[in-house]
């Protein structure tokens, strides 16, 4: 199977195969032998590559995506993962991404402290737009563009689950 | 001796104080919030007490609740642990009321150190050096400017009312003062309604020192030695040790001193600390008194060989302490490193989540101190501090590395947390050399800093296109059953048509 | 220092060999058999080697393939951590061969103690008390009669090949004497095909105390004070602990000086302990020296504030030991429970399956050694020694209920473990008051004893029947599905039936 | 939902209820409300009972059989719960089973090491029929009957699963 690979700036291409738990990886164009099995878990993953032993904690974070993370060691590595079909529809998706409207959505569970904009107010990337309590902590969530506020579907006080769409913001040129 | 304690806390610290009594033959009795009904310090205690809604101040922080629920069951003392109602001298007061020992210095004491300005006059007036600056609240910029010349620049302005890095400012520069206590105050008056400001000599790339006193109700007090706390991040502790690499045996003996006076100033009973910045030429100051119990204890009880909860459930019993100061001795180095629900790529978001797997680091050397499980829910309503790994080795160096193994065996599922940044943070330079300061951490840390092996990106990327390969397989697996399934049904539906009628 | 180190073991030793490993910079490669592909040691190492099939010796006993794995990989070293080759003379002189370094002691001296009664006469002209009897093995009933009488009654008749409590008598009449001897020739011969046998003194009530041995190549040789080993149960101890209550000082000194004597005597270097059977009075004897690391090592680790692995290493690589032996001191008291997959209720029958959960005790004093983790499938292959929890306090009384705090703390699912046994055991008055001996558990235990709690039935009973409830009351309800499915399926035939046929 | 529940050498009636999680148990004639969940793990119950707090690992070892362990602070109880089907069906049984023959089975994977009987030969009770080895210790298997060896399904160094039929022994009156 031929999988396009990519973390943090590389991107390279994979090809892999399996016979017998034995799977043939190969990277760079430099084919390694890996006995790799579940240890207890099916995330962590024991692998032995020319006898050298890893164990890796790996998962999908979103399959659909691609996007898997490996824990080596208390590192943690983001690691994207494209089959043909997949690599296929992110590139078509890319495009429309870029275009579509920008939404601030809650990263995780908690209460809304405060919104700091209104409909219509022009918003800097880099500024707060809202500030959410979660764990005793106060958190911003800011803007990662320029653009001018659409819709706001929460208020302060407000409890959230994660994932809430909250600020929707217009990209300006 | 108590029969019965109840834990005015949960967490780690209701586990820590628990187990204590477990092994001092004291029954336990939790309290809870709603979202805590399945929290390991309900299920560890011997008895649970529910006391209302998640927000602190609706469970943990009400007082009569706690107070209510000791009484129903029977607790002669009450443990409040740390943060929560730990330093509230009211709710030490209404236990004493109440009839029930508070597990905790008496409620003058707590006041007393409270208010940051007293306790500085306090301080001074026995001896303790503080750090040099106003007596007490300064009303104008000019009176600050005075101040200023007398102490020296840089100075920083604070707010009376201020704490967690709130409401203070540095001014190295004469010029810029008046716009300083402006500022300053017009903060202070609206995020804390107090708009008095005080000012300090601010002390360059300080390292932040604190002594753990113990002092029971029959006039002994004794010290056992420092935790050095200078790895901060945002005013946060993220890693203590002790002894301190910077302090010298001499050093040790004077902040001991030190410590003992301002403890006996406000005529401290049970387990307090009392904390100096430390200048790098070694002169210290008084900083403040924690009249509780440390988040850091551990690496002063491994060091020292005593358990501070015992000694603080026997002092409240009114025991004499057994303890003597000429027999307290140092054994080897500890660290801790705190584990956090949070995310250092993220700003240090906070996590909640699942804990799907849990495997703690173990083995020579290794304390863990949690208040979770496996497939317990981290609540979003209180603080993202998880657990704390405890390292003892017979020096510093071996206590470092023990700490990396610890920290490289720690498996935890379904929430990300600090590992990494801790991995990071005990690999430093300044950490190795012991120079560091509590503003090492913001001058360094950058959260690209933590990927940069690149053996592991190799590595990262094997396994991650075996798990994909794998997964993707079984889904193009089913995708083609799918696809044939379809087929056969479009067959099936031809042969009915082809199906003479009836 | 070494680079990279073999560990010729697998379980929980591996892993606590490997952290050593870990902390001192040093690669760590393990060996694996087929039923080990998962097991911790492998997936812990740097390098991992398969080695052959499941039965030992066809794998951890191959000392051909593992020396082979150790020149592959290029280690240095081979630590044969306790068990399998750890005591094989032909081994370690094989590793000398291969350029290897054994960390353990030279190969000359393990021959010198493996014999037991070679080891008994090095003693004897060492100056070291061995239990009376005869000087070599005894050809006849009469001689057998003679020695009896020389050292009095009672006499035990050993098997010179004998071992773990196989190929020996207790003799309490003299009347007996022939018998006995004819019996134990004939078992000695059959089992271990070496009909020859010895006499010695029997002590009554014998305590089981040994001490630890550190010496390097430079000549140094020093102590680690004493272990006690008497909770044994068919010769397999269950709970050790440092310092032995029943030892003194004086005691200690002795034993001390009689164990440096004994390691001189062959010339030893490396880790070793020297086992004493001490009598009621506290007379002691000379038992057999253990040319290795012992399981129990950790108890003598967390009291003294050593780590033994380290100095094996060190030693091995030639370095001087650093440790003094007038700066060595005690501190506190440590027990060692050994956690074993075996059922206490079915005559300790071993228990195999999968580790479906795992939460392990943990805070103050808890220290964990082991080999599994959640999802491990324990082989049918292998000792049943699946971890160990290592205790530490400041007094004993303090150690013992730490002990139970952490027993009840443990959690494991999937296996049959000894944990309510050894409840059972450290609540013993004969363990409490410190006067067991190694005949103890098998005097007092019955499974029976394991059930005595009234209010547990209660709750089990409780509990139970809430799972039960729960589980029930879905299989009724998804029964009434079925059942309901059947009727419309009945009904849906009637129907069809009903249909107008076309 | 009425149960009838045995412990070590007694025998009770439970009545159980439940409503909103809390259960509503009835035993001895003395009724507790038990606030019963799951604490992280199915077999793991958190149960607060008049403030009392209780952790029990409790699950089946054979549901059909109505037999279930209660893991109490490292102690472990079998206790037996039938519902009314379950108890006929005891009830029915408990005669067949005194009548059948007695079956030795392996409890445990391991080797067999020596079949001490032959075919016909006459077995006491408590004398070992067969030692097998697993986990390095040798494991003497006993006869619990007075009988006579009427099948050896097994013989020296066969390796065997956990629960295989070994050897069967017909009664003796």
């Amino acid at each position: 199977m031929k999988l396009w690979v990519r973390i943090e700036a590389q991107e390279k291409l994979v090809e892999v195969s399996e016979r017998d738990g034995i799977y043939s990886v190969t990277l760079d164009g430099d084919t390694r032998l890996v006995d790799c099995r579940s240890a207890g878990h099916r995330d962590y993953l024991s692998l032995i590559i020319d006898n050298k032993s890893h164990l890796v904690e790996c998962a999908p974070i979103s399959f659909e995506d691609g996007r898997y993370y490996a824990n080596i060691s208390g590192r943690r590595y983001d690691v994207e993962v494209l089959d043909e079909r997949l690599f296929a529809t992110r590139q078509a998706t890319a495009v429309v991404k870029d275009m579509g409207p920008y939404v601030i959505a809650s990263p995780m569970p908690g209460l809304i402290l405060d919104v700091r904009v209104k409909i219509g107010d022009p918003v800097k990337a880099g500024s707060a737009v809202v500030i959410m309590e979660a764990m005793k902590m106060q958190n911003e969530l800011v803007s990662e563009i320029d653009g001018v506020v659409k819709a706001i579907n929460i208020k302060a006080n407000d409890a959230v689950e994660s994932q809430t769409p909250l600020v929707e913001i217009e990209r300006t040129e | 001796m108590f029969k019965k304690i109840l834990i005015a806390n949960r967490g780690e610290i209701a586990i820590r104080v628990m187990r204590s009594c477990r092994e001092m033959g004291i029954a336990t009795v939790a309290v809870y919030s709603d979202c805590d009904r399945l929290a390991l310090h309900v299920t560890y205690a011997d008895e649970s007490y529910h006391i209302g809604p998640p927000p602190s101040k609706d469970s943990y922080l009400a007082a009569d609740k706690i107070i209510d629920a000791a009484k129903k069951s029977g607790a002669e003392a009450i443990h409040p642990g740390y943060g929560f109602l730990a330093e509230n001298a009211d709710f030490a007061a209404a236990c004493e009321t109440a009839g029930l020992a508070f597990i905790g210095p008496p409620a003058t004491s707590i006041r007393q150190m409270g208010n940051k300005l007293d306790a500085r006059r306090t301080m001074s007036a026995s001896g303790v050096t503080v750090i040099p600056g106003s007596e007490g609240p300064v009303a104008s910029a000019p009176e600050a400017a005075g101040i200023a010349r007398e102490v020296g620049l840089p100075v920083m302005i604070k707010a009376v009312a201020g704490g967690g890095g709130k409401g203070l400012r540095v001014v190295r520069d004469a010029a810029d003062i008046d716009k300083a206590v402006d500022m300053t105050m017009g903060e202070a008056e609206s995020a804390f309604a107090d708009g008095r400001i005080y000012v300090e000599k601010y002390i360059e790339n300080p390292k932040h020192v604190e002594i753990q006193v113990l002092a029971d109700k029959h006039g002994s007090t004794l010290t056992l030695g420092e935790r050095e706390c200078s790895m901060q991040r945002r005013y946060q502790k993220v890693i203590e040790e002790a002894p301190s690499p910077s302090v010298t045996a001499e050093t040790r003996a004077a902040l001991s001193q030190a410590a003992k006076k301002a403890a006996q100033a406000v005529g401290y009973v049970g387990a307090g600390t009392v904390e100096f910045i430390m200048a790098q030429d070694g002169s210290f100051y008084f900083l403040e008194m924690n009249t509780r119990l440390q988040v850091e204890h551990p690496v002063t009880e491994v060091v020292y060989g005593v358990d501070l909860v015992k000694e603080q459930i026997r002092i409240a019993a009114g025991l004499k302490l057994e303890l003597e100061q000429e027999s307290i001795r140092l054994r080897g180095h500890a660290l801790e490193v705190r584990i956090y629900a949070e995310d250092p790529h993220a700003n240090f978001m906070p996590s909640t989540g699942v804990i799907k797997r849990l495997v703690l680091p173990e083995g020579p050397g290794v304390r863990n101190e949690n208040g979770i499980y496996p497939g317990y829910t981290i609540p979003i309503y209180y603080d993202p501090l998880i657990g704390k790994v405890i390292i003892w080795a017979e020096d510093r160096g071996t206590a470092i590395r023990r700490t990396r193994r610890a920290l490289q065996e720690y498996q935890i599922d379904g929430v990300t947390t600090n590992i990494e940044f801790l991995l990071w943070a005990i690999s430093q330079p300044g950490f190795l050399d012991g120079t560091y300061d509590t503003h090492y951490i913001e001058r360094h840390f950058k959260p690209e800093l933590l990927h940069s092996d690149t053996g592991e990106l190799d590595l990262a990327m094997i396994a991650a296109s075996i798990a994909a390969y794998g997964r993707l397989n079984r889904t193009n697996v089913s995708r083609a059953e799918e696809a044939r399934d379809n087929v056969w049904r479009r067959v099936a539906r031809m042969e009915g048509l082809r199906k003479p009628r009836l």
